[in-house]
């Protein structure tokens, strides 16, 4: 008989269901391959449908009590639990939450709404601090990508249906850096002394170098690769939602140790002056790592 | 009543200079305050953003980090990579709610043993007036919860 | 018996006698390393560094099984290294050590127990996570290239080249005067023994000359240096002197025969107290003997109309090439003895005593050159109107031992300002004064040499000279010089007024020596003197392996301190070369392949270019023998691809740990 | 230009009014503005300072703290001994925690502010530091007509302070007066005391050293001594007549303010100079600064 799979939604934009659907033909086989018995976004499911199964692809990160006591739920159901996408694996970009409380987000929600708060009916209580997936439940593998592309899903699911599965808590993506697969690898010179940093919204990228050496802060290098250049192709630099290579601890640390050290000026404010054009490090290096990331979140009194 | 606040500041010196005055702080009988738990490094280029974000997850209240002044590096320049990664790290901690004075780059050569005493005097003083840090996440998360 | 991938570590407090003991309550350390996970044993022992203290550390390694050791002492570096072999002699990788420095950093700078024992705990707590990450390693070796590069071409770097040169090793040395000798060929006698100085110092130069081991480099400077202990590639920059070294025979005729029939320009050697002629040689003594073209003052290079007088003299020897252009020497060598000496004070920095305002105060040294008899006045000491001087005052440390100049005892003025006031009674039968502050004569016959001029007459007045001038207040004061000062011991204000005033000044470092020190990569103490690797235990060496330190660059002192000095560097030098390779510290970083995504980032990091990228594998490596272990790629490596063997990431991360998580 | 704020102290209105007279006028040419301090008093020098150390703290630091309040950051002082005495007292005040308690207990019962952001200046440094030696040398309207001169700087403005000059060897007013072309001789004595209040006390003593310090600048050929404090003058004015007297040797030297040689040569109006209350070398003074003769040659 064929392993029953769920998919579930925590916090998160709906990219993470949209780009399983994004499979197209190559659903078919899948849906071949195994029995969807729990999928609220594309079924009407309720929590009562839950039921033991194989594998839950669990996307999203925790920010409420209700998705923390899903997340407990599917993982007592599930024989695997995959954080599929950058915001389980990593919190995601709603992870830049952790940047103000939970009352500075409610507070300027229901200015902006007019809302004076009282809704009339008991809704979850919203977390102070997103979080992963991982640091509410027990996670067996992660599945990365904001959203994973095609191919990873395609791979992850032919590597969990074999007989023997890949070690437990490995992230179903290749062990090295984008640059190993970057479309421009060629022209990333072998020095780089960066006058300083530049950004995309003032810069002409030239379509056929290395972005990085065109001052643009690329993350390309401290990311895991999988998704083939797709930014990249694009002429955008990578902001590293397939998150830190396998040795890395804290991602954003890393990549802005590495940004850092390709700058030239020695002076402290000539390095200050090169700086200028990068203003917001936490949202430039944690963009979808910050609740994964050693502090977490922003202290607050 | 409550223990006076004994700020932990973790100290990453580089071995040729900093360090070394640490040392001759240390044949000079030079007295400061007990509150600096140094790591050794080759130079202050081995410091890794790592290293300090971790410590102040762990509940440091304080990082600093000590190498050769420029142009005497016995690296070279290893002292000049951590200068901007230092520039750019403290830009982000400001960030995340860590104030600036919470972290701090000394060049101290071998010979300024007294340096050593008054950078690490001077910093346990700041931070003693800006008191410990605010508290790690897990408990927040906890009371969350 | 024991299960290898079982961490079982040792753990050993020191006492180092009541150095640490007095601060840290080393029993209560010891017992609570005994709770920590993974140790076995832990101890406290008196001097965990002397033999029966490493003894300990073997036996247990057997009886425990033990395969981690922690000790808890001084500074890795004053022990690191004793307490390696000891853990290799018990059997294990002498890397499954760490060494936890609870002296320099908790007992000598903590006041009271209990916060030093806080303090010891964690950093003992964070030891012994560490060690745990410890793996084995495996010492590089590097082969010493055996010859041998001294900068300085002074007494120091005379005595060191000659050494090493008689041991059959080959020397460069380079020094930036057109000829060696340094200060000590200024001198007349020396003290205490009053035995010529030139008697003692040209043969020795002119051994140098001859000696088939020694390439003599004057007139050049040390322009670049890279490399390691082992093998430097030096390039020596030779300034053109306009005569060629290998043509020219010495004769000297060149300089008899300049148009400038009268020499009109002020001599360095002499300070200016003589004249010398645009081509000249320093001294008549000179090595090599072969004279330099100062292009400042030579009318063919100012004008270009000149008879070339010197170039006829010089006739078919052909040794005068005023085309001549600097020249650079590339070099290898294995190790470096840096022995650049000293500058003596400025007198005009202490204005209150009118050098360069009085033509009669002169500066210690340019005394040396009057009573010098191959000095500017043929050994006359006189007045630079020519009188003989009745009386003369000598000043004691001038620039030394003084909050606003220089704080140092320049340890040799007191008793050369002895000699000089012998030499100046012997010439002149003047009135001597000496003004001192104290007498300071601690070495072989120096107090001896103190007593025979206290018979000789001469005068001594403790007291810190106040002011020189020339104002006089009555008939016996006009026309001379008035020195104030108070004669602590009468208890009043004096004031003497003489005819010549001689400033005993300090000695200092050389105005360039943090260039230098930068060039060789070594450090300086706090008054600029270049810093030894152990003010004890490592008098001569660095903290750069391979260069060792001879004479006053490293700190004032007096022939025979500078010469045994000398020797010790040579001694180090030839252990070195001798032993024909070092053992290198395996702290270098690797790259771990299946890691590299070939970003390319560490690439122009390394100031060494040890990193190279592999474009057929697109990955970077790490040259091990380039490589000198900073880490700072390993900081930089965006998918923390780059280990560093002793400073592992993992490694750091327990120690942070260790810190701050209380166990 | 800034504005400074201008403490007289008691010899400007007494023996020094000529150096008031010629700071002001100097002042003036110059176009910097000198606004006197309202309601100041006594500085605390010399007698209150060796008698009762606390109340001239208090005096002087009243004077500071006057300063401050009239929002000026600039005190000019100079008389050196007020100038000594406020600068002192504003060290004192921080470098002995005591001191700058009772100092600040006094200063908030009279509700006066704290010292802190008030600099005591004196006019030398603030020529040279302010306006320095090259403007001087452009704003030259009249020649020196004098013979060379002995800078004199006595011993407060220098010691234990050093922003006026160097302790040792100060040489701003030479360089001020060569930058406005009058000439100056090597002078060794330029830091010795001019006896201060001894020429009052021990008399002997204060006309001992003023004999001293005159003969040495005639041997150096100088035609007269600069000074740049009130009591230095006096006493090297004043004693001339005696010391003739008592040596028999013909001592008849001006004793200028620098202020004076310089609002001289800087085109100040010579009446407005107060060279007619010099005591000595009247004779060289009518000659040197007389615009009669200028004038007379202004024709031929």
């Amino acid at each position: 008989m064929k392993p029953k799979v769920a998919f579930y939604w925590c916090a998160s934009c709906g990219g993470c269901e949209e780009c399983i659907l994004d499979l197209a033909e190559d659903l078919l086989p899948v849906l071949d391959a195994v029995e969807i018995v729990f999928w609220p976004v594309a079924l009407d499911f309720k929590e009562h449908d839950i039921q033991p199964v194989d594998i839950c692809f669990l996307n999203g990160a925790v920010r409420t009590s209700e998705q923390k006591r899903m997340a407990e739920l599917l993982r007592a159901n599930a024989k695997v639990l995959v954080a599929f996408g950058a915001c389980a694996q990593l919190g995601g970009i709603p992870g830049l939450a952790n940047l103000s409380t939970a009352r500075d987000i409610l507070e300027t929600a229901e200015e902006a709404t007019g809302s004076d708060g009282d809704h009339g009916l008991p809704l979850p209580e919203l977390f102070d601090t997103v979080l992963p997936i991982d640091r509410v439940v027990d996670v067996d593998y992660y599945v990365p990508g904001c959203p994973p592309t095609p191919k990873i899903i395609g791979q992850a699911l032919t590597a969990l249906l074999k007989t023997e599965v890949p070690s437990r808590h490995s992230v179903l993506a290749p062990e090295q850096a984008l640059c190993e697969e970057c479309p421009r690898r060629a022209t990333r010179p072998e020095t780089l002394a960066l006058d300083r940093f530049r950004r995309v919204a003032d810069t002409i990228i030239d379509e056929n170098m290395c972005i990085l050496a065109q001052g643009i802060p690329c993350l390309g290098p401290a990311t895991r690769a999988g998704c083939e250049g797709r930014c990249i192709a694009g002429n955008m630099p990578c902001t590293g939602c397939f998150g830190p290579a396998p040795r890395v601890r804290d991602f954003g640390a890393k990549a802005l140790s590495a940004m850092a050290s390709i700058l030239a000026p020695t002076g402290d404010d000539e390095i200050t002056d090169a700086l200028r054009d990068l203003p917001d490090p936490a949202g430039t290096f944690y963009r979808y790592s910050l609740p994964a990331s050693f502090l977490t979140r922003k202290a607050t009194p | 009543m409550p223990e006076p606040f004994e700020p932990k500041i973790v100290a990453f010196f580089c071995n040729w200079c900093t360090y070394l005055g640490a040392d001759l702080a240390g044949t000079s009988r030079l007295k400061y305050a007990p509150n600096a738990r140094v790591v050794r490094v080759m130079c202050s280029g081995r410091v890794d953003p790592q290293f300090v974000l971790d410590a102040f997850a762990k509940g440091a209240d304080g990082v600093l980090l000590g190498g050769c002044h420029p142009g005497d590096c016995h690296y070279q320049e290893g002292n000049y990579k951590a200068l901007r990664r230092f520039k750019l790290l403290q830009q982000f901690l400001g960030q995340m709610g860590i104030e600036p004075e919470r972290i701090r780059l000394e060049w101290i050569s071998a010979a300024e043993a007294d340096r050593v005493r008054t950078v690490i005097n001077e910093m346990v003083e700041t931070l003693k007036r800006l008191g410990p840090r605010k508290a790690p996440v897990e408990t927040q998360f906890a009371e969350a919860s | 018996m024991f299960d290898p991938d079982d961490i079982r570590v040792g753990v050993y407090v020191c006492h180092c006698g009541t150095n640490i003991a007095a601060t840290v309550d080393v029993r209560e350390l010891a017992a609570y390393g005994a709770g920590l996970p993974h140790v076995a044993v832990s101890r406290e022992y008196k001097y965990v560094c002397s033999d029966p203290g490493q003894d300990l550390i073997r036996q247990d390694i057997r009886d425990h099984g033990l395969n981690r050791i922690v000790v808890a002492s001084c500074s890795p570096h004053l022990h690191e290294h004793t307490f390696r072999t000891a853990t290799a002699m018990g059997g294990l990788n002498a890397f499954y050590f760490h060494m936890v420095n609870i002296r320099e950093q908790i007992s000598w700078v903590n006041e009271d127990k209990v916060s030093g024992t806080a303090k010891a705990k964690d950093l003992l707590r964070a030891g012994v996570r560490r060690v745990a990450m410890h793996r084995p390693l495996e010492r590089g070796s590097i082969p010493i290239h055996p010859d041998v590069l001294i900068v300085g071409g002074g007494i120091a770097g005379i005595h060191a080249a000659l050494t090493l040169a008689n041991a059959g090793k080959h020397v460069y040395l380079v020094e930036r005067e057109p000829s060696i000798g340094g200060h000590m060929a200024r001198f007349d006698k020396t003290f205490p023994t009053l035995d010529c100085a030139a008697c003692i110092l040209t043969p020795k130069m002119s051994s140098v000359k001859n000696h088939p081991n020694i390439t003599l480099w004057t007139y050049s400077d040390v322009s670049a240096l890279e490399g390691y202990v082992g093998s430097y590639k030096v390039t020596v920059t030779r300034r053109p002197r306009y005569i060629d070294e290998s043509l020219c025979v010495g004769c000297l005729e060149c300089i008899d025969a300049c148009v400038y029939k009268q020499a009109k320009v002020p001599d360095e050697f002499n300070y200016g107290l003589g004249k010398r002629r645009p081509v000249y040689v320093p001294f008549p003594q000179a090595v090599p003997l072969v004279p330099v073209i100062d292009p400042e003052t030579c009318i063919q290079f100012k004008s270009g109309k000149c008879k070339k007088t010197c170039i006829e003299a010089c006739g078919d020897r052909h040794a005068i090439d005023l085309r001549q252009e600097a020249k650079q020497e590339i070099i290898e060598v294995g190790s470096i003895i840096v022995s650049t000496g000293f500058q003596a004070y400025d007198a005009r920095r202490n204005p209150y005593y009118g050098y360069g305002v009085y033509p009669n105060v002169y500066t210690a040294l340019e005394v040396e050159r009057l009573v010098n008899a191959s000095g500017p006045t043929a050994g006359e000491v006189v007045l630079r109107d020519g009188r003989k001087p009745q009386t003369v005052g000598i000043v004691h440390c001038v620039g030394s031992r003084d909050e606003n100049s220089n704080r140092w005892c320049s340890r040799v003025c007191c008793m050369y300002s002895l000699k000089l006031a012998h030499l100046i009674k012997e010439h002149t039968g003047a009135e001597v004064y000496n003004f001192y502050i104290d007498m300071r004569t601690p070495g072989k016959g120096f107090e001896e040499f103190y007593q025979k001029l206290l018979n000789e007459r001469v005068h001594f007045i403790r007291g810190r000279v106040a002011e020189i001038a020339d104002w006089g207040l009555d008939a016996t004061e006009e026309g001379k010089l008035v020195i104030r000062v108070e004669d602590t011991l009468a208890g009043k204000v004096r004031r003497i007024p003489v005819d010549m005033v001689v400033l005993s000044t300090g000695l200092e470092p050389q105005a360039d020596a943090n260039d230098i020190r930068r060039l060789f990569n070594i450090s300086c103490s706090s008054e600029g003197f270049f810093l030894e690797r152990h003010p004890k235990l490592a008098p001569v060496s660095t903290f750069t392996d391979g260069v060792f330190l001879a004479g006053c660059c490293q700190g004032p002192k007096d022939i025979p301190d500078t010469v045994a000095q000398a020797g010790a560097a040579a001694a180090e030098v030839l252990a070195l070369i001798d032993a024909g390779h070092v053992e290198t510290e395996p702290n270098t970083a690797y790259v771990l392949d299946e890691f590299c995504s070939g970003c390319k980032t560490c690439v122009g990091l390394c100031p060494y270019h040890a990193i190279t990228f592999q474009e057929e594998r697109r990955k970077s490596e790490i040259n091990q023998a380039l490589c000198k272990g900073c880490g700072t790629c390993v900081a930089a490596c965006p998918s923390a691809a780059i280990g560093q063997h002793l400073f592992e990431d993992s490694e750091i991360f327990e120690e942070v740990e260790g810190i701050l998580t209380y166990a | 230009m800034s504005a400074y704020s201008y403490f007289p102290g008691c010899s400007l209105r007494g023996t020094g009014a000529a150096y008031e007279e010629s700071l002001l006028a100097l002042f003036h040419v110059l176009g910097l503005s000198l606004t006197e301090l309202e309601d100041w008093n006594c500085c605390g020098a010399t007698s209150y300072m060796s008698i009762d150390e606390g109340s001239a703290f208090l005096l002087s630091a009243r004077n500071l703290a006057l300063a401050h309040k009239a929002k000026c950051r600039d005190v000019v002082a100079p008389c050196s001994a007020c100038y000594l005495v406020l600068r002192k007292t504003q060290d004192y005040a921080v470098r002995y925690p005591a001191i700058g308690a009772h100092v600040g207990k006094s200063l908030a019962a009279a509700n006066l502010p704290a010292l802190d952001g008030v600099r005591v200046r004196h006019p030398l440094e603030v020529l040279y530091n302010d306006v320095g030696a090259d403007r001087i040398h452009q704003l030259v309207k009249r020649p020196w007509r004098g013979g060379p001169v002995a800078c004199y700087y006595g011993c407060q403005i220098v010691r234990p302070y050093h922003e006026v000059d160097r302790d040792c060897n100060p040489t701003r007013m030479d360089e001020l007066l060569n930058a406005a072309g009058v000439p100056t001789v090597e002078y060794a004595l330029k830091t010795k005391c001019c006896g201060g209040s001894l020429t009052g006390t021990m008399h002997e003593i204060g006309v001992r050293l003023n004999y001293v310090l005159l003969k040495e600048a005639v041997r150096k050929r100088a035609q007269a001594i600069v000074t740049v404090c009130p009591l230095c003058q006096y006493n090297l004015d004043a004693c001339q007549a005696e010391i003739r007297r008592g040596t028999g040797e013909r001592y008849d030297l001006p004793i200028l303010y620098f202020t004076q040689a310089l609002g001289w040569v800087l085109g100040a109006d010579p009446e407005a100079l107060g060279f007619s209350r010099s005591i000595s070398g009247q004779k060289s003074i009518r000659q040197w600064f007389s615009t009669a003769t200028e004038e007379a040659k202004a024709y031929v």
